[in-house]
């Protein structure tokens, strides 16, 4: 696909919608109310079709988590529809996470000999592929070696096949390789010869350090070895590959901490530091994530004509959509009020 | 009239048990309009209230009967003169109906997305088959072989394929099937795969997967279609059924729906209101006339127990709107509410928009024939669309242009469907000319007083066009000058210097088209000699500058006006000078529509005409077919770009000099009720 | 006379060609612009509407200069 | 033993003597041993009650973990994530004696915590908060491993216990009363009978000499 996207349309598309999103201020509002109140509330903003749809079996919580799934496929396949050339071929690029996220959900599948139903279940068809390719995936494959070579063809055969020969069939590896074959597919299909694409991998290097930082907060306080973290580190972002290594090279948490603390590598996560131990890694992993999505709107603004905007609105309403199942899961389970408005991310 | 009705600001504070009563007032007065409560950052002491216990079974009742009204189709139903339900008899068998009514269209629908399921895998199997359909061998014979491959897809070039193949080895075979690109299966023994792969793309290989299942292909699809038929007829049974259960549920199900609506919004009411521990605190903006009557009503409902009060309105507040405008320019608030609600400090330019709108449009169009159309098109807008009050308002708005377009087509221009009713003063000899009057072999007496497709008609219409241009314009900085002289009084000197500019720039452009308004003027110069002796020469008095004349009066007030203009709001005011010159020219659009409009419709009329004329009767009946067509294609294409340019002088030339918008809306709590009749013992 | 009249009626057309051939390419972007935009919210149509028509004023230029040449001829 | 049954003889009652020293014997046994389970039971308890409270916190902290990685990544990625956990940690049990009390022990223990890199899901791109729920779900079936351990030791020694009791009462209150009153018993019918036997004697005694007196006529 060549062209050089419809940038004007598709931004102003995205614009609209992101306007769209439930603004910040419902929020507190939201968490008054009750599980069915949020239901209809959202059925009577971007949400209605789905909720109309399922409404009448409404049965709660499940019902509403399944509205947001089905709407963000829809809202993905949406802005995919209407972007095209270049700027099609980048957002394309992006979603195609969600297969990643798929076949992932696959090999866990078949190493744990689910049934094709609880796997279908877990699929989320917001990449490249529909529902029926997973189907045919799930249902036309009975082990790991089975399901790779199903997905001969597509992007990360490769990726798995190399994987398998190299370290041998272990699931933890096969979706290490998958991730890191993800970004690294990225980063070398794309090259930065337009605007567009300088931005695009400007996003995407910003989205590896979250990665990167995730994986070392969990492996750190977990106590793996060093050499093992580095091998998890996803290359080319924006973090530089001296400090990466410096922060996996620190002998346990306490020492990761440290050097994180004196570092100031990612002052937005500052005040959480100090509560890891405590109250463990959601509130840290949540300010990156915040930073990250706030360095994109910040990015987008600056480039009002680019895959950024389009960008920023996935990213938003992947929010969106991840802050209403907290708040029905954590009202459903009995959470308390002040514990959902911790977890969700209102920016 | 230009200003929104006054809004006081009023808290309502009471103790918790009193709440629902309260909420239960407003709800039913319709008059307050509720600010969300913002708990602020750290407070623990006030918070937002919790919905009332009834809410989340209210709420569930509510999705589920919207889901149900939507998977009957009753949305886009218009309903056509559907009972009011007495809100005593919904409550009363709420629960059971709701159930019904759910188990019903649950096991319908179900029953229909099954079918529709179905349909929809056979329409894959057939959408799979259909490329092999026209191979006639079996499909289990096209897989699962250990010593020959099998290629099975389209090629653009079978003949080409057919020869390299056969040159390459006779350890082939091909079956194919001609359409529009040819579909192939080719067997092919494994030790040539690979040369025959690279022949295959050669020739524009295309692979497509062979479906599962055996037999032969066409053989299969035949069986589908068959099967298909009997599904498509259960569909419609399951169709006919849906639209059973909306006759029978439509009115419990609209009027439950209206009813849980009101009733959840006052459940959940309190997540607006701030409260504490034991009391409630609403903050609203209510119209200032009704303040004291619901200042009583609540006290009198409530035992005095909770109280109303009113406070200070400062500045940064921002009461909602409401405008105040009679009931014939209503209608064109929703032109400016496109564009954005005016702000409670500004003036409402509702009255002057229902007039310069209709006028502007009407003067583009200035036809009687498709001032009529618009009319009769506006009426049955309103009449059709009764219920939807924004067509009911664009209706409207079409109605009162058309009746200008008439006005002017009859006045000014003389002009029914595009042909005048007299020839014009400067027809050239020879062309052939229709008139109304010559079509219909008499004389009627509606004289064209502009004649839009002569070059002089053009002239006229360019000079009303600025006229009416700098009027328009003039009005808006006048407004301008009284929203700013609140605000800004520099901004307020600064109009007041484009103005001055303005009448410049006017003058001169009025002096360069002096012979058209000279010979426009001539009847009036007795009534007023002062003006025209004395006036109008000072005025029009100058130099010539490179051709052009100058006149004193405009060198003047526009240094005069740029002086002023920079020493109000600094030199960037020079750039609003450029702007307000662009505006005036840009108001020849009227003309230009008018114009482009006229010429159009007399091309047509011309050719339509003249086959009508040409005697035969084929063509003749095929130049009326045209004529009709070609007439409403002039008028639906005339009347939306002459539409969209009327609004837009008032958007942009004429909103740009002063309008701010940004207000909000006021919007009372409570609910609009269409499906239910309020308990009768309440209603006192 | 003929020739300066033609050349006049070239001016003429140029006028407009040139300023309408302006103004559809600001508007190609302004109009794809707010076609997306009106497609996800139709609230804005009336803002978007302005945007949309702000250069038409460069083709009413040409149409003005257009005329006042064909008034020489 | 009713006493009826019981033959008044001498020999009887040296039986029932040894008997008593016997049955008296066993009781201190028995008492020593009640006490001594007694005292194992309240160490045991101490422990499992810390086991147990420990547990039930871990229980309560490891259904917040999960409830908040459903919460924030939705119970299909949750679910997924768990198909990836491919073995279970088995724990093989053997015994110990505690006062002849067979009670459970782990001997084999392969402990069930896992590094995230060893929970068989990729590491990369993983939830932190998924990552959090397995761990202390982790935690928690090392919890229920040990506590199940302790309890079920405490339940055999409960049993113990209160078998013990039950035969230190029954020796204290049935068997050793019952002997002993069967050794007066007879001690008393022996003494009966000596008196008997004394008088009878005096009897004859008497007679012989009153026949002495009277001549024979």
């Amino acid at each position: 696909m060549t062209g050089r996207g419809n940038y004007a349309y598709a931004c102003a598309r995205v614009k609209a919608k992101r306007a769209m999103l439930i603004p910040k201020e419902a929020y507190p509002r939201l968490l008054a109310m009750d599980v069915s109140g949020i239901m209809r509330f959202i059925g009577e903003s971007q949400y209605s079709q789905e909720t109309q749809e399922l409404g009448i079996k409404y049965t709660g919580a499940e019902t509403i988590e399944l509205v947001l799934g089905k709407n963000l496929a829809k809202a993905h396949h949406g802005v995919l529809g209407f972007c095209k050339g270049e700027l099609k071929e980048l957002v394309s690029a992006y979603m195609r996470w969600w297969d990643v996220r798929n076949i992932k959900t696959v090999l866990r599948g078949k190493r744990y000999n689910a049934i094709p139903e609880d796997i279908l279940k877990a699929i989320v068809p917001a990449g490249e592929y529909d529902e029926k390719y997973w189907a045919g995936i799930v249902r036309g494959s009975s082990t790991i070696e089975d399901v790779i070579e199903n997905l001969k063809g597509t992007e990360y055969y490769g990726a798995l096949v190399k994987t398998r020969e190299k370290l041998g069939g272990d699931l933890s590896r096969y979706e290490n390789g998958l991730e890191m074959e993800y970004y690294r597919r990225i980063l070398d299909s794309i090259k930065p010869a337009t605007n567009a694409k300088r931005t695009f991998i400007d996003f995407m290097r910003d989205e590896i350090d979250l990665v990167n930082f995730r994986t070392l907060f969990m492996t750190k306080f977990d106590g793996v070895e060093p050499k093992k973290i580095i091998g998890m580190l996803i290359p080319g972002g924006k973090m530089g590959k001296e400090d990466l290594h410096a922060l996996a090279n620190t002998d346990g948490f306490g020492q990761f901490m440290e050097l994180l603390r004196n570092t100031a590598a990612y002052p937005a996560i500052k005040d959480e530091i100090s509560q890891v131990e405590s109250a463990g890694l959601n509130g840290v992993i949540r300010a990156l994530e915040k930073a990250h999505a706030a360095a994109v709107e910040r990015m987008s603004r600056l480039h009002p004509l680019s895959v950024l905007p389009v960008m920023n609105y996935i990213t938003r309403k992947e929010a969106e959509i991840e802050n209403l199942r907290i708040i029905v899961r954590g009202k459903a389970s009995g959470l308390d009020t002040e514990r959902i408005r911790e977890l969700i991310m209102v920016m | 009239m230009f200003k929104p009705k006054e809004m006081g600001r009023a808290v309502i504070i009471g103790p918790k048990p009193m709440m629902k009563q309260t909420v239960d007032l407003l709800h039913k007065m319709e008059v307050a309009h509720i600010l969300d409560f913002v708990p602020l950052e750290g407070e623990t002491e006030i918070w937002i209230g919790a919905p009332e216990n009834s809410s989340a079974s209210l709420n569930e009742k509510l999705v589920k009967m919207r889901s149900g009204a939507k998977l009957i189709g009753l949305e886009d139903w218009a309903a056509p003169g559907i009972e009011k339900l007495s809100i005593d008899e919904v409550e009363k068998n709420l629960d059971m109906k709701i159930r019904t009514v759910e188990l019903n269209i649950l096991s319908a629908s179900e029953a229909k997305s099954r079918i529709e399921e179905q349909l929809k895998r056979i329409e894959e199997r057939i959408c799979e088959l259909r490329p092999f359909g026209g191979i006639g061998i079996p499909l289990e014979n096209c897989r699962g072989y250990d010593g020959v491959s099998v290629f099975a897809g389209r090629v653009s070039d079978i003949k080409k394929l057919e020869q390299a193949i056969s040159k390459l080895t006779d350890e082939y075979e091909l079956f194919s099937a001609h359409g529009e690109k040819s579909q192939i299966a080719l067997f092919v023994a494994n030790n040539h795969r690979e040369t025959a792969a690279k022949l295959l793309s050669e020739c524009g290989y295309e692979e497509m997967r062979v479906p599962d299942g055996s037999g032969i292909p066409s053989r299969l699809i035949a069986e589908q279609e068959s099967h298909k038929l009997g599904l498509l007829e259960k569909e419609d049974n399951a169709k006919k059924s849906i639209a059973e259960l909306r006759k029978r549920h439509a009115q419990f199900i609209l009027a439950s729906e209206e009813y849980l609506s009101a009733e959840v919004q006052k459940a959940e009411a309190p997540v607006r209101f701030a409260t504490t521990e034991h009391s409630f605190i609403i903050d609203c903006w209510i119209p200032r006339a009704k303040l004291g009557e619901i200042r009583s009503a609540l006290e009198t409902a409530t035992d005095m127990e909770v109280c109303l009060e009113e406070i200070h309105i400062s500045h940064e507040d921002e009461p909602p709107v409401l405008l105040d405008n009679p009931k014939a320019v209503k209608p064109f608030e929703f032109l400016l509410d496109a564009y954005s609600t005016p702000s409670y400090y500004e003036i409402d330019p509702s009255i002057i928009l229902s007039f310069v709108f209709p006028l502007f449009f009407g003067f583009m169009i200035g036809d009687v024939g498709y001032g009529l159309l618009m009319i009769a098109s506006g009426i049955a807008a309103m009449r059709l669309f009764g219920k939807d009050e924004s067509m009911k308002s664009i209706g409207w708005c079409l109605m009162v242009s058309g009746i200008f377009a008439s006005l002017f087509g009859v006045l000014l221009f003389g002009d029914m469907f595009g042909l005048t009713f007299q020839s014009g003063a400067h027809s050239v000899e020879g062309e052939v000319v229709y008139t109304w009057s010559s079509i219909l072999g008499m004389d009627i007496p509606i004289k064209s007083l502009i004649h839009k497709t002569e070059a002089s008609g053009v002239t006229q219409l360019l000079v009303i066009s600025v006229i009416a241009g700098y009027v328009h314009i003039f009005i808006g900085l006048l407004f301008g000058i009284i929203n700013e002289w609140k605000h800004d009084k520099k901004h307020a000197f600064g109009k007041a210097a484009l103005m001055m500019i303005l009448t410049g720039l006017f003058i001169f452009m009025m002096n360069m088209a002096g012979g058209i308004l000279a010979r426009w003027l001539e009847s009036f110069k007795g009534s007023a000699p002062w003006v025209f002796d004395k006036l109008a020469p000072a005025l029009s008095a100058g130099l010539t500058i490179g051709g052009m004349a100058v006149p004193y009066s405009t060198l003047a007030l526009s240094l005069a006006g740029t002086a002023l203009l920079v020493s109000s709001i600094g030199l960037i005011g020079l750039i609003e000078v450029l702007e307000i010159s662009g505006h005036l020219v840009s108001y020849t659009r009227l003309a230009a529509i008018g114009v482009a409009k006229g010429a159009m419709a007399m091309a047509f009329n011309t050719l339509g005409i003249g086959m009508i004329a040409s005697g035969n009767i084929a063509i003749g009946i095929f130049g009326v077919v045209v004529l009709v067509a070609m007439q409403m294609l002039v008028f639906v294409l005339g009347s939306m770009s002459s539409g969209i340019q009327a609004i837009r002088l008032q958007y942009v030339e004429f909103f740009m000099k002063f309008y701010k918008g940004g207000g909000t809306k006021f919007k009372p709590f409570g609910y609009e009720r269409k499906y239910t009749i309020e308990k009768s013992g309440k209603a006192d | 006379m003929a020739i300066e009249a033609g050349l006049i009626a070239i001016g003429a057309g140029l006028a407009i060609g040139l300023t309408g051939i302006a103004t559809a390419l600001a508007q190609k972007e302004i109009g794809s612009a707010a076609a997306g935009a009106v497609a996800e919210n139709e609230k804005v149509f009336g803002k978007l509407l302005i945007y949309m028509v702000l250069p038409e004023t460069i083709v009413l230029f040409g149409l003005v200069i257009a005329f006042m040449l064909m008034q020489k001829i | 033993m009713p006493k009826q049954d019981v033959k008044p003889t001498r020999t009887e009652l040296i039986e029932m003597k040894r008997k008593i020293a016997l049955s008296q014997r066993g009781y201190k046994l028995l008492k020593m041993k009640r006490d001594g389970l007694i005292m194992e039971f309240f160490k045991t308890l101490s422990k499992a009650k810390d086991v147990r409270a420990k547990m039930t916190q871990d229980y309560v902290l490891a259904e917040d973990r999960l409830v908040v990685a459903k919460c924030v990544e939705g119970e299909a990625v949750v679910n997924s994530a768990a198909f990836a956990i491919g073995h279970n940690p088995s724990v093989t049990m053997g015994t110990k004696n505690v006062m002849g009390v067979v009670v459970p022990t782990k001997i084999e223990s392969e402990t069930a915590k896992r590094r995230v890199d060893q929970k068989g899901y990729g590491v990369v791109g993983m939830s932190a908060r998924i990552n959090e729920a397995a761990n202390a779900y982790e935690q928690l079936v090392e919890d229920i491993i040990l506590a199940a351990e302790l309890e079920t030791t405490l339940k055999r020694l409960v049993d113990e216990i209160e078998k013990t009791k039950r035969r230190v009462n029954a020796l204290e209150f049935k068997v050793m009363p019952e002997l002993q009153e069967s050794e007066s018993f007879i001690r008393l019918r022996l003494e009966e009978m000596e008196r008997e036997n004394v008088f009878r004697l005096k009897k004859i005694k008497t007679k012989g000499q009153k026949a002495r007196k009277r001549p024979v006529t």
